[in-house]
């Protein structure tokens, strides 16, 4: 079976979520999901491991070879994004059947639990294809999920943040499809390398510009890249707590998983980074949205959207490392996506937790919190110690080699620009701690209790995770390093 | 335009439009489809909407000039990017140099089915139409999380009182469709075999099969056609399509043969495709029609139960 | 021969239709409306691309020998059905939207939020 | 004769979408339609016949159904009670 | 035989087309709602019926023959009962009908329900 691992991975989480519907008992689907989602956190594990001892995997669907038929290309970048996907929803998912019975009507639950599932594994598919075209068939899984699961949330803004989103969604989705079009029709192929080698041929062509234009906009689109953020902060703040968890930390990785893949694989370095003015423009956009977004999360009153608004500087972040293109610039790129991940979960579990205990996430009402729900907010401190990038948590080790790599290539201004920006995390995450160990308890709020263990075991996995990968850094880096190295490798 | 009922009405216009395009381009298969569902499927369920949410747009109070400039610059980044394009109708384009030579030549002797598009669809591209049928079984449950209402025993007495008042007179329309139902049903099992020699297969006939039923709720009222189509009965089937259609990978799976790969269903690999496709295009079959199916009757409920709410009040 | 692109370039006016309904109207109903021309140009786009002069149907039989392009026909099959699934969730969150907020103007819309925060 | 009969309803087929944007009433634009459904129904079936490959009719047969089903919807769907009040409204 | 069967089909094909482009001036010309259905109703049974027997004329294969009468029994039976369900739920609606000539132009107008 260990031949079949590739597509093991996506169609178990796939076919879990059909199967929920015969199960009648919420408590019952949630073990189901969970058992799914684990063993496909079990299954990229191996494949991480293949990947990283024999190197690139090759799957070939219905036994057609590509270009004819679809094939999964396993590599280690796609190896470490689906080890993220899988290992984050498995945690997350833990803490979900608890979190549900306050935020879901209970003839939901069932829905619930398939769409979470579909959503894994549409995004899981994205990650795992090889094929142009199947990247969008999967990337609608996972986006018509989601926009289901947004608009499961209590608050009547939970529908609209969620109709935003489709709309912009759709619209980022059709200008990939366009932008597929046209490359299909420039080289009769829809499989990724087969169109990377076949697109230098034509690359002069206006065609083949317009085609990198679109799939470029339509997946910052996705992605919520500055100017492109909008939909964002409701959808995060106004979905059920647990969907926000798992989406934070992975439906905009997967997004800059497109972005890598799509101008270092299929388009080529030399195409997207030298004819082009990208570069130039990825930076700005970067650092420009890492500072208004930044300052957005300060004057935020709810704390999910102050988070949502964090989560877009460190796309920022993201976006900045990968302009760099350099291996270094892409390996801070490849942590920051597994740090983010990590302490983002853990970030929207603890809230979630918060939403359980007194059913409102408002910073007027975290006071004296500190002291009702001690590991929680503890859980809340560290994660916004790691946002900042203080030493011995995950934050400081990505920061560290977007630093490097930005001096590496004489950005001097841009190294400063970064290390100011964390400074405006250390004022958003301080107006959380002053509000809740600084001040005093609200009243009528004796009776708020500290979570319940199935929120803190998995909060506290994170949290943990979050300061071993901060110390012990050799796991994620050799990772990173491998993948960067592979990205540049295949494209010269 | 103002009133959304004429837009809506252009919209549907547009499906068949464009689905004559389809036609004409030699793309029957899709305008096969595009029929059913542009003009079909997808109007009805914007008039059930818009009779939920009312039927006039207010006027933009605001000048969209920004978005006139974000449309004029995609558009002339597309017109300019037409430029390179190989000409339209032209044999030596990329496009049918490449990989689509293969499917046209030797389909038939590997896969046997002389419609290419459905031995490319189940077969070549399996996958892509596995993700397909998750794609619509997504909607049918989401569709299901944002409407299905719970529904007491005396409501549905309200709304059968309700249908029968309304429907006495179309005694017409009951006959004839009493008549062209069962035609209908048949027509879609023909579509749904008929798939390997020529414009149809799977998901047309589930489209089909599940505007029968769409058609029959419409005259005959929405609890009589609850009353034949058990709501939880048809969730499951929504989940067996989905299902029946993994299951013949993973078969393929267990024998040791790639995902999907149907040579593992019978010893000569030809008759192995042939039994796959039947069996996928059964299950996208199967799915399709119950999430039309779910989709439908979860619009037209809450339609019903708005309606009895408003006929209480007054 | 400029004018051997024509065709494209009415799919693209009519791309853009679509597109502009969808950005500059408030009306939710008329969006998905908008989405749905706007995706369906893109099909007519897809399905432009695999027509071949004098070729017909992919459909095999005796005597034919030019067929037009069988995988974009395909291709489209599947985001044919993505269109409708998307129309779908799209119809049913307005209807939502609607009884959560009385309206289904953007505007509107806005402006009760402002007044929720 | 088969490319002229075509014409002869692509003209016609114009005629109709004229109607359905002029409307005035409901009732003028459902009728455009279903004028429109119909001759669709006929244009494809003349296309089968211009392009040689007149096996294609099943495609006709479907849009005669849904044309007609679409009809019954727009009909049913009409009659509900906000069509009513809005149409008062308008008197 | 062959050329009795061309010249047959061709005069199917004519009088079809013609009924189709009367019913399309009948849409566009006439005063009010019902007027205009009389036009489309009358005319598109037969021209339908028409076109297709012409089709039918042209082809010999028996299968052809087939669906194109299915289509033809389709349509036999759909458009009556769509105009008929269509007339009635606009006389349900208390749509009035122009009667007067001389108020032609503003009754147009006013034939909102």
């Amino acid at each position: 079976m260990l031949a079949h691992l590739p597509i093991l991975q996506v169609i178990v989480p796939l076919m879990a979520a059909p199967l929920c519907l015969f199960l009648t008992r919420s408590r019952l689907v949630w073990l189901f999901a969970l058992l799914a989602s684990a063993s496909a956190f079990l299954i990229s594990t191996l494949l991480l491991q293949q990947v990283m001892a024999s190197g690139t995997i090759i799957y070939e669907l219905g036994g057609w070879s590509a270009p004819w038929g679809i094939e999964y290309r396993i590599d280690q970048l796609n190896a470490f994004l689906l080890l993220i996907i899988s290992a984050v929803s498995t945690v997350v998912l833990f803490a979900a059947h608890s979190s549900i019975q306050e935020e879901i009507p209970a003839d939901r639950h069932t829905l619930f639990y398939i769409l979470y599932l579909l959503s894994l594994a549409g995004m899981l598919g994205i990650v795992a294809t090889g094929d142009a075209f199947n990247v969008f068939v999967f990337l609608e899984i996972s986006s018509l999920s989601a926009y289901a699961l947004i608009a499961l949330g209590k608050d009547r803004r939970a529908l609209w943040a969620s109709y935003q989103y489709l709309i912009m969604g759709t619209i980022g989705a059709t200008f990939i499809l366009i932008g597929i079009g046209l490359m299909y029709q420039m080289t009769g192929t829809l499989n990724m390398y087969d169109l990377s080698q076949r697109l230098p041929e034509v690359e002069n062509t206006r065609t083949v510009f317009t085609a990198f234009a679109f799939v470029i906009v339509g997946v910052c689109l996705k992605l919520a890249l500055f100017p492109l953020h909008l939909w964002l902060p409701n959808a995060y703040a106004y979905a059920p707590s647990i969907v926000t968890a798992f989406f934070a930390a992975t439906a905009t990785k997967v997004a800059v998983y497109l972005l890598i893949r799509f101008t270092f694989s299929v388009f080529g370095l030399s195409f997207s980074f030298t004819t082009l003015p990208l570069q130039m423009l990825f930076v700005v956009l970067g650092v420009v949205g890492i500072f208004v977004a930044s300052f957005a999360a300060i004057y935020q009153t709810n704390v999910k959207h102050l988070f949502a608004y964090s989560s877009i500087a460190q796309i920022g972040y993201m976006i900045v490392g990968f302009s760099v293109s350099t291996t270094t610039g892409l390996m801070a790129t490849l942590l920051h996506l597994f740090n983010h991940a990590l302490m983002k979960s853990a970030l929207f579990l603890a809230l979630a937790a918060v939403v359980y205990r007194i059913g409102s996430v408002q910073l007027n009402q975290f006071h004296g919190l500190g002291r009702q729900m001690p590991y929680t907010m503890a859980a809340i401190v560290i994660g916004g110690l790691s946002l900042i990038g203080v030493p011995l948590t995950v934050g400081f080790v990505s920061k560290w080699y977007l630093v490097l790599a930005t001096i590496e290539n004489g950005w001097w201004p841009v190294t400063v620009l970064i290390l100011l920006g964390s400074l405006l995390a250390i004022v958003y995450v301080w107006r959380i701690v002053e509000t809740a160990y600084f001040k005093p308890p609200l009243d009528g709020s004796e009776g708020v209790k500290e979570a319940p263990l199935s929120f803190l075991i998995p909060i506290w996995t994170l949290v943990i995770g979050n300061i071993y990968f901060g110390i012990d850094t050799r796991l994620s880096i050799q990772v990173a390093q491998a993948a960067s190295q592979s990205l540049f490798g295949v494209s010269p | 335009m103002k009133d959304l009922f004429a837009v809506i009405m252009l919209s549907g216009i547009y499906g068949l439009l464009s689905a004559s395009f389809f036609v004409a381009m030699d793309a029957v298969d899709v305008a096969f489809t595009e029929a059913s569902v542009g003009a079909g499927i997808s109007t009805l369920l914007m008039l059930v909407a818009i009779t939920m949410t009312g039927r006039t747009e207010h006027p933009v109070r605001h000048k969209p000039v920004l978005a006139l400039a974000v449309v004029i610059v995609t558009g002339s980044l597309l017109i300019y990017g037409t430029l390179d394009m190989p000409y339209f109708g032209s044999a030596q384009a990329p496009v049918h140099q490449h990989v689509a030579p293969r499917y046209i030549n030797d389909s038939m002797q590997e896969v046997g089915v002389p419609n290419i598009v459905t031995s490319v669809l189940a077969s070549y591209r399996g996958f892509d139409t596995f993700g397909e049928v998750v794609v619509i079984f997504t909607a049918g449950m989401g569709v299901l999380a944002l409407l299905s209402v719970v529904r007491r025993p005396r409501d549905v007495d309200d709304v059968a009182s309700l249908n029968k008042s309304m429907h006495e007179e179309h005694l017409i329309l009951r006959i004839v469709a009493k008549i062209l139902i069962p035609f209908i049903l048949l027509f879609a099992l023909y579509v749904q075999f008929h798939g390997d020699y020529g414009p149809g297969g799977g998901f047309q006939a589930g489209v089909i099969f599940a505007a029968a039923i769409i058609l029959y709720t419409m005259i005959f009222g929405m609890s009589t056609a609850r009353r034949v189509i058990n709501q939880s009965l048809i969730q499951l089937f929504a989940a067996i399509g989905v299902l029946v259609y993994g299951s013949v990978g993973v078969i393929s799976l267990l024998d040791g043969k790639h995902f999907l790969d149907y040579s593992a269903l019978s010893a000569d690999p030809v008759a192995g495709q042939h039994l796959g496709i039947l069996l996928i295009e059964l299950g996208v079959g199967i799915t399709v029609a119950s999430v039309m199916i779910i989709i439908f009757f979860n619009f037209a409920g809450r339609q019903n139960d708005q309606q009895n709410k408003e006929n209480n009040e007054s | 021969m400029i004018l051997g692109l024509y065709n494209y370039w009415i799919v693209v006016v009519l791309m853009m239709i679509g597109f502009y309904i969808v950005i500059a109207h408030g009306n939710l109903i008329k969006k998905i409306v908008g989405l749905s021309i706007f995706q369906t140009s893109v099909f007519i786009f897809y399905i432009s691309m695999a027509k071949v002069d004098s070729g017909t149907a992919p459909i095999l039989a005796e005597g034919i020998k030019q067929y037009s392009n069988p995988l974009p026909h395909v291709l489209i099959l599947t985001a044919i059905v993505v269109g409708i699934a998307t129309t779908a969730l799209g119809l049913a969150l307005a209807v939502r939207i609607k009884e959560a907020y009385g309206s289904i103007e953007e505007e509107e819309i806005q402006e009760k939020d402002n007044l929720d925060c | 004769m088969l490319i002229a009969a075509t014409i002869a309803i692509l003209v016609v087929m114009i005629m109709a979408i004229i109607r359905a944007v002029m409307g005035p009433t409901l009732y003028d634009r459902i009728l455009a339609v279903n004028m429109f459904g119909t001759k669709t129904v006929l244009l494809i079936s003349l296309l089968g016949f211009v392009m040689g490959r007149p096996e294609f009719l099943d495609i006709a047969i479907v849009y005669a159904l849904i044309n007609f089903i679409s009809v019954i919807g727009v009909l049913h769907y009409s009659d509900s009670s906000i069509f009513k009040r809005s149409n008062e409204h308008e008197k | 035989m062959d050329s009795v069967l061309n010249i047959s089909s061709t005069v199917f094909l004519l009088i079809g087309s013609f009924l189709c482009i009367s019913g399309g001036v009948g849409i566009l010309r006439f005063p009010d709602f019902y007027t205009r259905m009389h036009a489309v109703g009358v005319t598109e049974t037969l021209a339908t019926a028409m076109i297709l027997i012409g089709l039918m004329l042209q082809n010999p294969d028996a299968i052809v023959i087939l669906k194109l009468m299915i289509i033809l029994l389709m349509a036999l039976f759909v458009s009556p009962t769509a105009s008929h369900a269509l007339a009635s739920a606009a006389v349900h609606n208390n749509l009035k009908p122009v009667l007067d000539k001389n108020k032609n132009k503003e009754s147009v107008n006013s034939s909102n329900p």
